[in-house]
């Protein structure tokens, strides 16, 4: 598991991410990845990765996929040219609407997608984790629409700030599970829906709404995300003209932004820049930049980057958006930055909500908190490359944002 | 010399006295700090083998007993270092074999270069890792055997039986034959399955078979008894400690 | 303003409907419509003539319109198949997906063609009315992306029940005006709008949210939502294999329906239905069914069907939904109902939230509770016509209602 | 006999007192419903036409003040019927000739064919209706003309000329010229365009010609008395009656 990894290594690695060789047999992205879970979930995950394979190119499965991402959700989304943010930012930007993918998020792409397999694996009921509670809502609907039932655990803390999400969630006739443990944010939600999962691995399928957690998910996850990568290479082609000198998104978890990257991997002139949250300030314990400041280790079924002290005891974190506020990320992404491939940077809770406004005001766009955070970061790169052609994955409306929003951009102004 | 020798010596006495062993959980430092070495020695004066938990933010195979324990832990400031250096500096130590049961993380961080001669050093024989399955143990696994020390491997309920036949072949210590699926600390009956079960993994194991997860009380151990060398006492015995009761009477009423 | 239409008169009035000579040259549908405004305000009416005239054919227009309808708005929205409405309903549940628009319902259609008309007729603010909000948050996000600044008034009632919404507006920099004055709802925003433009009609451009109010603005309305109804056709035959057997479209002012009806009314075979708030029951002030129990004369601009006393004054009404609550109605829907060639009816409060919810557990979408009264109505036709085909226009979706859902159909769950 | 000729007469007669005639809005049973004829009658002592108000729901060309005495009178359960009956039952009425205001609505729902008659039974000489421009009104003005009552015509600063000339040709009564964009009751101070527009207004009409629209005090008049033949005071007016102060001295105060 040595992490020191020379730049003939490097290249190598990243060649055979670009033939498409990683997650290999062992479920890694070079170092990262794996499958560290109890014993019991073992034959679940087994079986999750066998149906995998059984599905996921399968033309029916494909077919059925498809449809309810054209007429269901609502792809493919459109990619909008922003025109206020281009004239005062002086570069070109364009950006990938996945706000208005169905329930408001790329969460969506992933939720259905499992949803179909979980179907196919004759799964009993479903269980979830949501931190924004995009990822609840996405499950919510998607198991509604297939007449799954579905648990989803979700943190007091993101309960409290995302509250609009948890009642849509129960009229799509959803259980959610408040969850007080630990640091009561998507963390201990993730951990309760692992618990919930160990109880029953045989008949519930456990729908993990980031590309985190043990193999087969990481994959699975990206594979399901990638249509926004593959859809907005094509838009921006015959939209803008060519490629985009640099694709910007957030970071929590790592779906949209593993999503959105991934087709562009092998475009070696195209930059890629992960965004994280930057929360309050550099301290540990004041953001939740794992990329840019982790370190290697396990966290809930992977081996990645994360936030830790010392001891190896996970560190609480803090992000105003309750989607990036989370103290781990999924293995790709670790394995992106060890071979160089993507730059990943950090942005403070005033700097995207100071983002959030700008876009809203010039765009006519409300995005979420965790989106603004790479409309942030590309305005700076924006600035310092002029006339560069750049793409942000916006990922999610701010809708859900409401209750915070309330208490901060718009403090005293309701 | 405590060595993953030790485990199965221990276990075989308890054998030979016709019952089955008692392995005991606790987390260290729970519930004060100050107290770890005297509650392991009260333990120990009851307990065949003894595991001792160490504190992790995200325990995702416990149930709420063992995360509240391993929260007030951590609370303590207990950490890996401490206990090892705990155990090191211990004037009396019970003649019990230990183990450390630790998720994966706290231990990598520790170093798997440096742990297994720490842990010898303390006293430890072995470790219970409930989320490194055998595909990812090698190395680990590699560094205890050099040092003589066991990697306790877990089974369960719904563990295919050729996966349990290849779990239950290079078992150090003793298997550990979870009862059900679950977290920890539910209550559960026994059902005749979980005995069929359990004769089957003893059928495939070598070493001796202990069951654990949700074993609470005297009749669960009596109904276990026929089909297992040991049981495993966790939530139970963590909630004894909680209420300020003794550890030791507690586990003596599980002898059978 | 005789309204007692024979049969003859009847059919040759629906005849020129589908030749499309409605609006006349006075601006009215048959009897309906016309312009009953202040004298202030008739040189701005007719500057908004000349310029429809002039623009909303334009080439240049028209491209500009449709660029920020396919890249920003997300036209064309799905059509959905409702498996399982379908299956308990015993009909072929079909439904068109402006939830899916960009702001979350048909309004943005409307408000991004207006704000295109405002730039090129040099107006240098915009006000809004708005009940649900949603109409004002789609003029603020069209205004925002074009530049233009706007006010939006809003009755205080409607504040406090679509509060996330006031909040999205303000986000995107509009101004926020509540109405204290009359019922405190949709109708007295209407008023205060009006007062507003009033005071600058050369510099202010009165956006106006419904199919309602003086000629050009029915007209002009409908052609901006008839895009709806021209997608729907084209995808029913693409996706259901042939025309619907009915159309259901629940009608506040009456912009969703009448955006979807009007491509289908020449279309003799197709049963066109508007669906009204029936409120807490038929009593006068219990309800906004205008075209169920309505009597004609004038309102905020036009002759139509109201809900009026024997006095002439304007009764109070009642609805659960914000968008529905308005004592009057678009004239071209006074004249659909005069002319025999739409049914309209009417559904309570309590049946709408029950559609609501069953809509959001059997396809996951969560619809706006206007919306759910054209699916509540939907579905006692489809018990009645076994294997019919259906269309049901999904005006908008229901985030902005958890307010209200959660005193209702969450009451006591969250 | 009340007819559109008694308006004309009203304010030439004032014209010839060189003064600007005072054409004087209230609110019909405001504040009070029981005094709405005492009212009348006192505010008569003092003006040269009265516009009798009729509360509306949906007043959209008046400001807060002309509202709430709307709001109030919708209160007192005041309608046009009750209107028209209660100045046809008056014993005593005021010499000025009559006018009603009203939004359309309530005169449609009356009736077309109804109301002409009744209205001049009750000694009302014309009509003004807010919301029904010219190319709308040709319905009503036939009806009212039958009777011989005058349909006001209102202009505005913003009315394009050609139409300007359009609207005063067939004025009845008075040209009705508007102030202001806005609704009524703001304070304006009277711009020199603003006279200049007057001056055109008159121009164009053969009837006299009243401004109106944020009239408060005697400066105002008196900068537009070289201009208009009358005024209209309206919200100012409603102020006073909501103060409870008397409505004919602050009338008397407008005499120039
Ligand atoms: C809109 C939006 N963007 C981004 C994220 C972050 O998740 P991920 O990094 O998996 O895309 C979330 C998580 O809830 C989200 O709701
Ligand atoms: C989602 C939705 N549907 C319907 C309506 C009713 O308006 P209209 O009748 O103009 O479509 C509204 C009004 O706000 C709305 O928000």
């Amino acid at each position: 598991m040595s992490l020191t990894i020379d730049a003939a290594s490097a290249a190598d690695l990243l060649a055979r991410e670009i033939r498409g060789e990683f997650p290999d047999e062992r479920g890694r992205f070079g170092p990262f990845g794996g499958r560290y879970v109890p014993e019991t979930l073992i034959p679940a995950l087994d079986r999750l990765e066998q149906g995998i394979h059984r599905w996921l190119k399968d033309p029916e499965y494909q077919a059925d996929l498809a449809r309810e991402l054209n007429t269901w959700v609502g792809r493919p989304t459109p990619l909008s040219y922003a025109p206020t943010l281009s004239a005062r930012w002086g570069a070109e930007i364009w950006m990938k609407r996945e706000d208005l993918a169905h329930t408001g998020a790329h969460k969506i792409n992933s939720a259905i997608g499992q949803a179909l397999l979980a179907k196919r694996l004759g799964a009993k009921r479903v269980v979830a984790e949501t931190g924004a509670g995009q990822h609840g809502v996405a499950s919510a609907a998607a198991c509604a629409r297939l007449g799954l039932p579905v648990t989803v655990y979700m943190g007091a803390v993101d309960i409290e700030r995302q509250a609009p999400n948890v009642g849509r969630m129960k009229l799509m006739g959803a259980t959610v599970k408040p969850v007080t443990s630990g640091d009561q944010t998507l963390r201990a939600a993730v951990d309760e829906a692992l618990r919930d999962w160990v109880s029953d691995p045989s008949g519930t399928y456990y729908l993990l709404g980031s590309a985190i957690g043990p193999h087969p998910y990481p994959y699975l996850v990206r594979e399901l995300q990638a249509i926004i990568g593959r859809e907005s290479r094509v838009q921006m082609m015959a939209q803008a003209g060519g490629l985009p000198h640099a694709v910007f998104a957030c970071v929590g978890g790592g779906s949209n932004a593993i999503g959105l990257f991934h087709p562009f991997i092998g475009d070696r002139d195209v930059a890629i820049r992960g965004v994280e949250a930057g929360g309050r300030g550099p301290g540990l314990g004041d953001n939740s930049a794992t990329l840019v400041s982790g370190t290697p280790g396990v966290l809930q079924g992977a081996y990645s980057l994360l936030l830790q002290d010392a001891h190896g005891q996970i560190q609480e974190t803090h992000s105003v958006s309750a989607g990036l506020d989370y103290p781990g990320v999924g293995p790709e992404h670790a394995f992106l930055k060890t071979v160089g491939r993507v730059d990943y940077e950090s942005i403070g809770d005033d700097e995207a909500l100071a983002a959030l406004e700008e876009l809203a005001c010039a765009e006519g766009i409300l995005s979420a908190i965790e989106t603004a955070h790479a409309f942030a970061a590309a305005k700076s790169y924006a600035k310092a490359h002029p006339r560069s052609r750049i793409l942000i994955g916006l990922s999610g409306r701010g809708d859900k944002d409401m209750p915070t929003l309330a208490r901060t951009l718009l403090k005293g102004k309701l | 010399m405590n060595t993953s020798k030790d485990i199965g010596a221990a276990i075989a006495a308890a054998t030979a006295a016709k019952r089955p062993a008692i392995v005991a959980f606790m987390t260290a430092g729970f519930p004060k700090r100050a107290d770890f070495i005297a509650t392991l020695n009260r333990i120990g004066s009851a307990a065949d083998v003894i595991e001792i938990g160490v504190p992790f933010t995200d325990p995702m195979a416990d149930g709420m007993t063992i995360q509240r324990a391993s929260e007030a832990a951590l609370h303590e400031g207990v950490t890996l270092t401490w206990i090892l250096s705990e155990l090191t500096a211990a004037p009396v130590k019970p003649a019990a074999p230990l183990l450390l049961m630790s998720y994966l993380n706290p231990l990598l961080r520790f170093g798997f270069e440096r742990l297994p001669a720490a842990a010898r050093a303390a006293g430890v024989s072995g470790f219970i890792v409930p989320d490194l399955p055998r595909e990812e143990a090698a190395e680990f696994d590699a560094a205890l055997k050099a040092e003589g020390l066991a990697l306790v491997q877990m089974v369960t309920p719904v563990t295919p039986r050729d996966r349990l036949e290849a779990l239950c072949r290079p078992a150090g210590g003793f298997v550990y034959a979870v009862t059900m699926t679950g977290t920890t600390g539910k209550v559960v009956d026994v059902p005749d399955e979980v005995l069929t079960y359990l004769d089957a993994v003893r059928a495939a194991s070598g070493a001796p078979v202990c069951a654990g997860f949700g074993i609470r009380n005297r009749a669960q151990v009596e109904r276990l008894a026929p089909h297992v060398d040991g049981v495993i006492v966790g939530s139970a015995l963590v909630e004894v400690l909680e209420r300020g009761e003794d550890p030791a009477a507690f586990l003596r009423g599980l002898h059978l």
